[in-house]
């Protein structure tokens, strides 16, 4: 085992929480991430690795599937994969290992800070920060759409939860957007 | 008529009554030596150098709304040679010197008032090329100022220093720029090119050009064919449409770039003001109007409106750059047609049709381009060669790789 | 705007970035021996209607896919909108 | 004075009393005031100044097109100048002065230009202030200036916060008078997603205005009623305090909603307004219709108002403007005024009607026939002269008026298109033309449905017809009045007769404007600016097209309409901007390092959205050069650490990844062999270069690309038009890790040292096994995965080593400290750019646009045996002429002398001017293994001219200095540290 600290993407040690009136915005560090792009020709060969590898069919368009491994749709023929971190930090290797040459498989993990926005009340704070419609924001939904011009996913886990990826170099100003929406809604 | 202080006085106490209309409503004639295409400010500007420099008094602009309805009815009045590249920089500075005297040439007053613009840098790249231009807008004849922050905020103390995501590092001033009132000056040009016999002819709309055996023989228009030894296109955002009766197809495309105003306010800003980290650039108007504008919308339109994105891309750029204009109302926006060039650069050129000739691509820097480009366009016009500063403004350019690309944005219009 | 994604449905169009004219796709063989005249009008030569044009953008804020779009440059009406990749597959191009 | 003005009834809340000032003097209001209602109360009828003439102006409305009574609303860097006291919502403390007056409202000294009016008529300032030339700038402007503008600014930040939303729904309905209301139940009880937008505080429109029945309840209370069960549908939203401002395409409309103006202060962190983005299948526009006033002689005093705000003022604000009120009218409207302010127990001096055949009244004189032909009083209206049919005139007593000269539909939102109204003759008005924006409609009034049960009735069956339902719910029964009117614009004969009374137009500027030519009505409005005010020319487009169209012996629709833009009222800056300002104006950007150096003490500069540090400050340095020689001589001498994560990463993999790279790049990449990384120069197809970097291959289907800063973006998207657009069947998948990925240079002698302390032992990093350009996967400090490659940009020995972005931070901790025995230093990116001019590398700078491959000295690496983006138009005659510009280095003949990028190169004879011009300097930096100045530049045959003696020159900063032109490789021009 190597001996470097991880840091969250907001800098910190231990996640950020932050909380207004009845909702909570949470830093989340613990997700492992690859990318995966089926190959010219190996589409379906791609995506029944996928279902293989999530355990669950492969996500419809702007959807999610699986639970402990989750895949969401990215682009056509593109999804991305997020499992927990402590059991799959080398999640690419993993999938790359599953889907061998039909697919290309990067790993994403740090590419990405994700918040979760929890509580009764947060469609009035997505509102303020993304122009997606909050009338398709049910369980699976995942889509993606820029906040405050950083380019951000949308995965709504229930109704009163939404996990949000943002690149990770820009977290502070994505934390930012959203906790000053967290303000001003509530 | 001429037109003073002591004519207006008169005028006053006779009840207003010998104002004569600032230019006739003639009928078309069969035929003309020169029929320039488009009434607005480049259109009649060369009306008015034909005429009074070139000497030729059988001239027709024909005009298919109402005169100066283009872009010199809605831009954001600023006039300035802050250019780079020789292509451009000797045209720019020749356009601002003849607007340092337009107003006792066409003996109309076009408020041409000398401001002054500051480009602002705030980063060191920024600042080399600024002073790369202003060594250039120099080494041209032109006048150019560098001003560092300290300075800048001397001159204008109410700009985000304090607070700025990209700081202010310093600025390009250019102290005989500034702006002129846009619609004066198209009527300014139109009355005096009245006065030297041109007839200006509105609703009058060209439907086609009519060439044989390649050359041009007049246009077609919805008031009848009519004649003419030289046809002058200057339409600019509809140069596609017209070129394209010729069968042309042209290294531009048509973009809607957005204009805003506020409210009338009291003074605040002494000069033009253009950010150079966002898409803002700003002035105010004699009536006290912030007038103001940014990047065009982007996609190919000749629908003279835009989108609510760029609205709020130019607001942003005025809010991060000075603050304090956040509780002033935007009145009024409107969006006019720029005829964006493969370069960034305009065309004044004679075209493969005999007789036909174009002035365009004029992107979203033709008003302050309007004297020369009608100075040199007439003089195309009158004596079949290029006007020495306007040798570069060919429309075989891209062909032969010389481009005047002051951005280097390179083939993609939307982008300069 | 808002252009109907074939695959995402109706999206605002701040999330694209525009390039231009369809005809982008058409890029000459640079190995032929006209090449420098296919070149000159294909990168420089535009038709720029004054109606239906269609035109290229990229879903930048979305999936990263390239779009043909048939839209009315008098109206915006937006006719039609296609992956681009699909229009250039039938337009012949491949590898 | 206790609101003498105040009446019976109204919505107001008479148990709260509200403290408000105006130009410093105290009074009282109630809430549902708004500080127009207030002010009139309080008897106060002058309220601002006109623009030209700066005459006396009160109140000509109670909504939002006022164009007369505007303050400068509260004080401090909350002054907000330009506001409508029609539109304040009042609340306790209110603070609002009069503006454009100076010394004071009563006594303003620029009230002189009144008497010159004569001289100041429409566009008088084009014929004069000419000469002499240089006198415009000096005197005339100035004076002009000052006396143009209305309220002013604070000159400070804006203090408020904005916010931005969006919104999407089925039906989006806009107005919440009869017809929206009755449209909003209508599709709400269908179960439509429905926002009811209004930009009032009170919903309900013209209901709230009037004393007549709704079915069986009053007209106001039926809007409540209607509002309450609209609340308690969770399909549809009400947005009161929300002024659609504007229709754009494929039905988006912005909506800015007030949110915090009728607060006193705004809660900490909560929104002064909110402009929204609202998203609609269909919309309907219910906005009403706007009364015109009639142009007559000195018609501009305070007191003389519209007859429907007298009534909305009586009725629901309980205040007359006077206790004795007159009416001037074409049309019953007019009359409905005089008898509603009767009932509330006003005098009614008479009702002037232009019409013979007026109705008669029991209850008050009704002078048929007859026109007002003058009105006196110096700051607010004493008398009218009223000229009856005989030819006598009769001196009416009265301190209000009220005109009514008809309604005009609020058709403004249906021409955002650029669609056009049409002219309805019954009405004698513009109404909604055939070209509305897709998917919107028009009903009640708007659409020039007059009556309240029409209003009912076309709202329900638009929201139907919107919706595609069957059925229409029960109307209320409602007043269904004919319209009856006479058109008539101004009385004849009058001179001084405004039109747009903020702009001080009159009907004889108009006349004028026709006589000189400016007759289309565009010209018109330029001229005279008529319909330029703050009000968009509500209350004044339609009568100055009347009396053009009665001067040209012209219909009105022949003549013209104007065309109405965005924004529907005029909307704060800020609300445009949300909170992309000041710091927040663009996202930040950090590298995964940066906490470390803010601990350092880094200095930092923003390179596009990033931050990064700029350099490293140590305690006893005084000045940044101390430390950025510093830092260039312990990398060179020994070495250096740098975060280079801000250069764009892309993964590029497939089948066909190695032939995509040979098309995007100029150079070659079929060949490159896995475990080795190549520089690549990428052009745009118009042959300029576009960005430059490497690619390292990783394995035969894997590559990893390295962009600029700078590019990062537009390369990858360039890249996807390529794979996508261009050739669609290769197989080949990108996407950037740029974030994902702490990557730092270490580069000097001992840099391979240094790593070896951290790269785990079964790593041989050594030059055999890991030689220049090599690349790998690695792990390092004992598991973490990690990619090295032997890539340097300073020159020297250099490696880039790559983590997951999480252990950035505890990964340059470490290489500081197994560093430290290296005396290691951290350098930043002046530091990495004086390194990479002294290799004579080129960067932005140098990569301007407009440069190709054979002006940087590269022209070889552009490979015509395959046909790569760019390749063929690099080859234009006059990009490849002889005399083109070459990369070159420059050092001054004394080191120390100063060089300047920017500058531009001359020969050593000769005049300095633009037609001797040999080129220009790029990029300069002071070398600190040179011990001078060196800058790299771009000259024409430069190639050719090394060791030549020039002159570079710098007019704009004063600079001349000689030079010589050097190779641009000025640090180990052979390369062999970078290979050590």
């Amino acid at each position: 085992m190597h001996d470097l600290v991880a840091k969250t993407a907001l800098g910190g040690s231990e996640p950020r929480v932050d909380t207004v009136g009845s909702v909570t915005c949470t830093e989340v560090p613990g997700v492992a991430l690859a990318s995966v792009a089926a190959r010219r020709g190996k589409e379906t060969q791609a995506q029944k690795a996928l279902v293989k590898l999530i355990g669950a069919p492969a996500p419809e368009v702007q959807r999610f599937t699986g639970d402990q491994v989750l895949a969401f749709w990215s682009g056509p023929d593109q999804w991305m994969i997020e499992a927990p971190f402590d059991s799959h930090e080398d999640l690419a290797d993993q999938a790359k290992a599953i889907f061998g040459q039909t697919a290309s498989v990067t790993e994403q993990t740090d590419a990405w800070a994700r918040f979760d926005l929890l509580g009764d009340g947060i469609n009035a704070v997505l509102e303020l920060l993304c122009q997606l419609d909050l009338r398709r924001f049910e369980p699976g939904y995942a889509a993606r759409s820029s906040i405050h011009h950083i380019g951000c996913f949308a995965l709504c886990r229930g109704t009163d939860h939404v996990s949000l990826y943002g690149p990770r170099s820009s977290a502070g100003s994505l934390h930012h957007a959203v906790t000053t929406a967290m303000i001003s809604a509530h | 008529m001429r037109y003073s202080g002591f004519r207006v006085i008169k005028e006053a106490l006779t009840g207003h009554k010998g104002w004569k209309p600032v230019w006739r409503e003639p009928e078309p004639k069969p035929h003309y030596d020169v029929i320039i295409i488009g009434g607005g400010g480049h259109g009649l500007a060369t009306a008015h150098y034909l005429s009074k420099v070139y000497g030729l008094r059988n001239v027709a602009v024909v005009e298919k709304g109402w005169i100066g309805g283009g872009n010199v009815g809605r831009n954001t009045t600023i006039v300035r040679s802050n250019y780079l590249l020789d292509g451009n920089e000797p045209f720019y500075e020749f356009s601002l010197k003849l607007w340092e005297g337009l107003e006792q040439d066409v003996n109309y007053n076009a408020m041409m008032s000398q401001r002054g613009i500051i480009n602002l840098f705030h980063t060191d790249g920024q600042r080399d090329a600024y002073i790369r231009r202003g060594n250039a807008m120099i080494l041209n004849g032109a006048d150019a100022e560098l001003l560092d922050a300290d300075q800048v905020r001397a001159e204008h103390p109410y700009l985000n220093f304090d607070d700025a995501r990209f700081p202010i590092k310093g600025g390009l001033v250019q102290r005989r720029a500034g702006t002129a009132r846009h619609d004066a000056v198209a009527w300014g040009y139109a009355r005096s090119a009245d006065l030297h016999g041109v007839d200006i002819i509105q609703n009058c709309e060209v439907t086609g050009l009519r060439i044989e055996n390649g050359t041009c023989l007049g246009v077609e228009t919805s008031r009848g064919f009519i004649g003419a030894s030289k046809v002058g296109c200057a339409v600019a955002g509809n140069s596609g449409r017209v070129m394209g009766m010729a069968g042309m197809r042209l290294p531009i495309e048509s973009h809607v770039l957005q204009a805003f105003v506020s409210e009338g306010l009291k003074p605040v800003l002494p000069s033009v003001i253009t950010f150079g980290a966002g898409h803002f650039y700003v002035s105010q108007s004699d009536k006290g109007g912030l007038v103001f504008g940014g990047d065009i919308d982007g996609y190919n339109t000749y629908a003279q409106r835009g989108n609510l994105p760029v609205v709020e891309d130019v607001c942003e750029g005025g809010m991060a750059l000075m603050p304090m204009i956040g509780r002033a109302r935007l009145l009024r926006m409107w969006g006019g047609v720029m005829d964006m060039s493969m370069d960034g650069s305009p065309i004044i050129d004679r075209t493969p049709v005999q007789g036909l000739y174009f002035n365009g691509g004029w992107c979203y820097g033709g008003f302050k381009a309007t004297p020369a480009s009608g100075y040199c366009f007439a003089h195309l016009l009158a004596k079949d060669e290029p006007h020495p500063v306007a040798t570069a403004y060919r429309l075989d350019r891209f062909r032969t790789g010389r481009m005047i690309d002051e951005k280097g944005a390179g083939n993609q219009p939307n982008l300069h | 705007m808002i252009i109907n994604h074939p695959l995402l449905g109706p999206r605002d169009a701040s999330e694209f970035t525009y390039l231009g004219d369809a005809s982008l796709i058409d890029r000459p063989d640079g190995m032929a021996e006209n090449a420098a005249d296919a070149f000159y009008d294909y990168a420089y030569l535009r038709d720029n209607p004054a109606g239906e044009h269609q035109e290229l953008w990229y879903h930048e804020a979305g999936d990263r896919s390239w779009l043909v779009v048939t839209r009315n440059t008098l109206t915006h009406e937006i006719s039609k909108v296609e992956l681009a990749r699909d229009v250039a597959r039938a337009r012949g191009r491949s590898k | 004075m206790t609101q003498a003005n105040r009446l019976s009834g109204g919505q107001i809340d008479r148990d709260t009393t509200l403290n408000f000032q105006f130009d410093g003097r105290s009074y009282t209001a109630h809430p549902g005031d708004t500080l127009a209602s207030a002010l009139l109360a309080n008897n106060v009828r002058l309220i601002g100044r006109s623009f030209k003439y700066h005459r006396p102006r009160g109140l000509l409305t109670a909504g939002s097109e006022e164009p007369n009574g505007m303050v400068e609303l509260r004080s401090g860097a909350h002054k907000e100048p330009n506001t409508r006291a029609t539109t304040v919502e009042m609340f306790d403390g209110l603070t609002a002065n009069s503006q454009n007056r100076w010394p004071s409202l009563r006594f303003d000294t620029l009230a002189v230009n009144d008497l010159f009016s004569n001289f100041l008529s429409a566009g008088f300032y084009y014929k004069t202030f000419m000469w002499p030339a240089a006198f415009w700038e000096k005197l005339y402007e100035p004076i002009i200036r000052r006396a143009a503008g209305l309220g002013s600014l604070s000159m400070q930040a804006d203090p408020d916060e904005y916010d931005k939303g969006f919104r999407h729904c089925d039906l989006l309905i806009i107005g919440a008078g009869p017809a929206g209301l009755m449209a909003a139940l209508t599709a709400g009880r269908a179960g439509a997603d429905v926002i009811l937008a209004d930009e009032d505080f009170t919903l309900g429109g013209r209901l709230n205005s009037e004393t007549f029945s709704v079915g069986e309840q009053s007209a106001s209370d039926w809007a409540t009623q209607a509002v309450a069960e609209l609340s308690a549908m969770p399909n549809v939203r009400l947005m009161q305090r929300t002024t659609v401002i504007g229709a754009f395409d494929h039905g988006i409309y912005g909506a800015v909603e007030r949110t915090g103006d009728h607060l006193p202060s705004l809660p900490a962190g909560k929104p002064r307004q909110i402009l929204w983005r609202i998203y609609c299948q269909k919309a309907l526009l219910c906005a009403g219709a706007t009364e015109r006033p009639i142009a007559f002689e000195n018609n501009d005093r305070p007191g003389i108002m519209t007859a429907s705000a007298l009534r909305t003022y009586a009725n629901r604000f309980a205040v007359t403007a006077a206790p004795r009120v007159a009416i001037f009218t074409n049309n019953d409207d007019g009359h409905r005024t005089a008898s509603d302010l009767h009932a509330k127990g006003v005098k009614i001096a008479a009702v002037v009607d232009v019409r013979e055949d007026a109705p008669l009244s029991y209850d008050y004189e009704v002078l048929k026939g007859a026109q007002v032909v003058n009105t006196k009083g110096r700051l607010g209206l004493s008398f009218v002269e009223v000229a009856l049919p005989d030819g006598s005139t009769r001196t009416l007593d009265c301190g209000a008026l009220g005109v009514s000269g008809g309604w005009n539909p609020s058709v403004h939102l249906t021409c955002h298109q650029r669609g056009r109204p049409v002219w309805d003759e019954n009405l004698a008005a513009f109404v909604p033309g055939e070209n509305l924006p897709v998917g919107m409609s028009v009903a009640g009034a708007a659409n020039g449905v007059m009556s309240t049960h029409g209003a009912l009735r076309s709202g329900a069956q638009a929201a139907a017809t919107a919706l595609n339902l069957a059925t229409l719910p029960d109307l209320p029964e409602a007043e269904d009045a004919p319209l009856a009117q006479t058109p008539f614009w101004y009385v004849q004969g009058c001179k001084r007769a405004w039109v747009d009374q903020q702009n001080d137009v009159t009907v004889k500027d108009v006349k004028l404007s026709y006589q000189e030519g400016f007759r289309s009505v565009e010209h018109l409005k330029r001229y005279t600016t008529l319909g330029m005010a703050t009000d968009q020319g509500k209350t004044s487009n339609i009568t100055g097209l009347a009396i053009m169209a009665e001067v040209a012996g012209k219909s009105i629709p022949e003549t013209g309409t104007t065309i109405f833009r965005p924004p529907y009222t005029p909307v704060p800056i800020g609300a445009f901007a949300g909170r992309m300002i000041g710091k927040e104006f663009h996202p930040t950007r950090l590298t995964p390092s940066h906490h470390w150096a803010k601990e350092r003490g880094a200095v930092f500069v923003e390179a596009g959205n990033w931050l990064r540090a700029q350099w490293f400050p140590q305690a006893d340095e005084t000045h940044w050069r101390e430390s950025v020689d510093r830092e260039v001589r312990q990398t060179r001498a020994s070495v250096g650490v740098c975060d280079c994560t801000t250069l764009g990463k892309i993964d590029v993999q497939g089948t066909d990844a190695a032939e995509f790279l040979n098309r995007v790049y100029a150079n070659g990449f079929a060949k490159l062999a896995v475990g080795k990384t190549r520089y690549g120069l990428m052009l745009r197809e118009d042959g300029m270069v576009m960005d430059d970097g490497t690619a390292a291959r990783l394995a035969e289907d894997h590559f990893v690309v390295t962009t600029t800063t700078a590019n990062a973006v537009s390369v990858y998207r360039h890249m996807e038009f390529v794979r996508q657009c261009l050739f669609p069947d290769m197989d080949v998948q990108l996407i950037s890790t740029t974030d994902g990925w702490a990557q730092y240079a270490v580069a000097g002698p001992n840099s391979r040292k240094l790593l070896q302390k951290i790269v785990d032992p079964e790593f041989d990093i050594s030059n055999e096994a890991f030689p220049f350009m090599a690349c790998g996967k690695i792990t390092v400090c004992g598991g973490l995965r990690a990619r090295l490659f032997r890539i340097s940009f300073s020159g020297e020995l250099a490696f880039e080593i790559a983590v997951p972005a999480r252990y950035g931070d505890a990964l340059m901790r470490r290489l500081m400290a197994e560093g430290e025995e290296f005396d290691v230093t951290p350098y930043g990116t002046e530091a990495l750019s004086v390194m990479r001019i002294e290799k004579g590398h080129p960067v932005g700078n140098e990569l301007n646009g407009t440069t190709t491959a054979l002006n940087l000295g590269m022209g070889k690496m552009v490979s015509r045996k395959k046909d790569s983006i760019g390749s063929v138009l690099s080859e234009r005659e006059a990009l490849t002429a002889p005399d083109i510009l070459k990369l070159v280095g420059l050092k001054p003949i004394t080191p120390e002398d100063k060089v300047t990028a920017g500058g531009h190169l001359m020969n050593v004879e000769g005049p300095i001017d633009a037609a001797h011009d040999q080129g220009y300097v790029t990029s300069v930096a002071y070398s600190p293994s040179l011990n001078s100045n060196i800058g790299l530049g771009l000259l024409k045959r430069g190639d050719e001219r090394l060791g030549e003696k020039m002159r570079l020159v710098s007019p704009l900063t004063d600079l001349t200095v000689e030079v010589e032109i050097v190779s641009a490789h000025f640090v180990d021009p052979e390369g062999e540290r970078l290979r050590a």
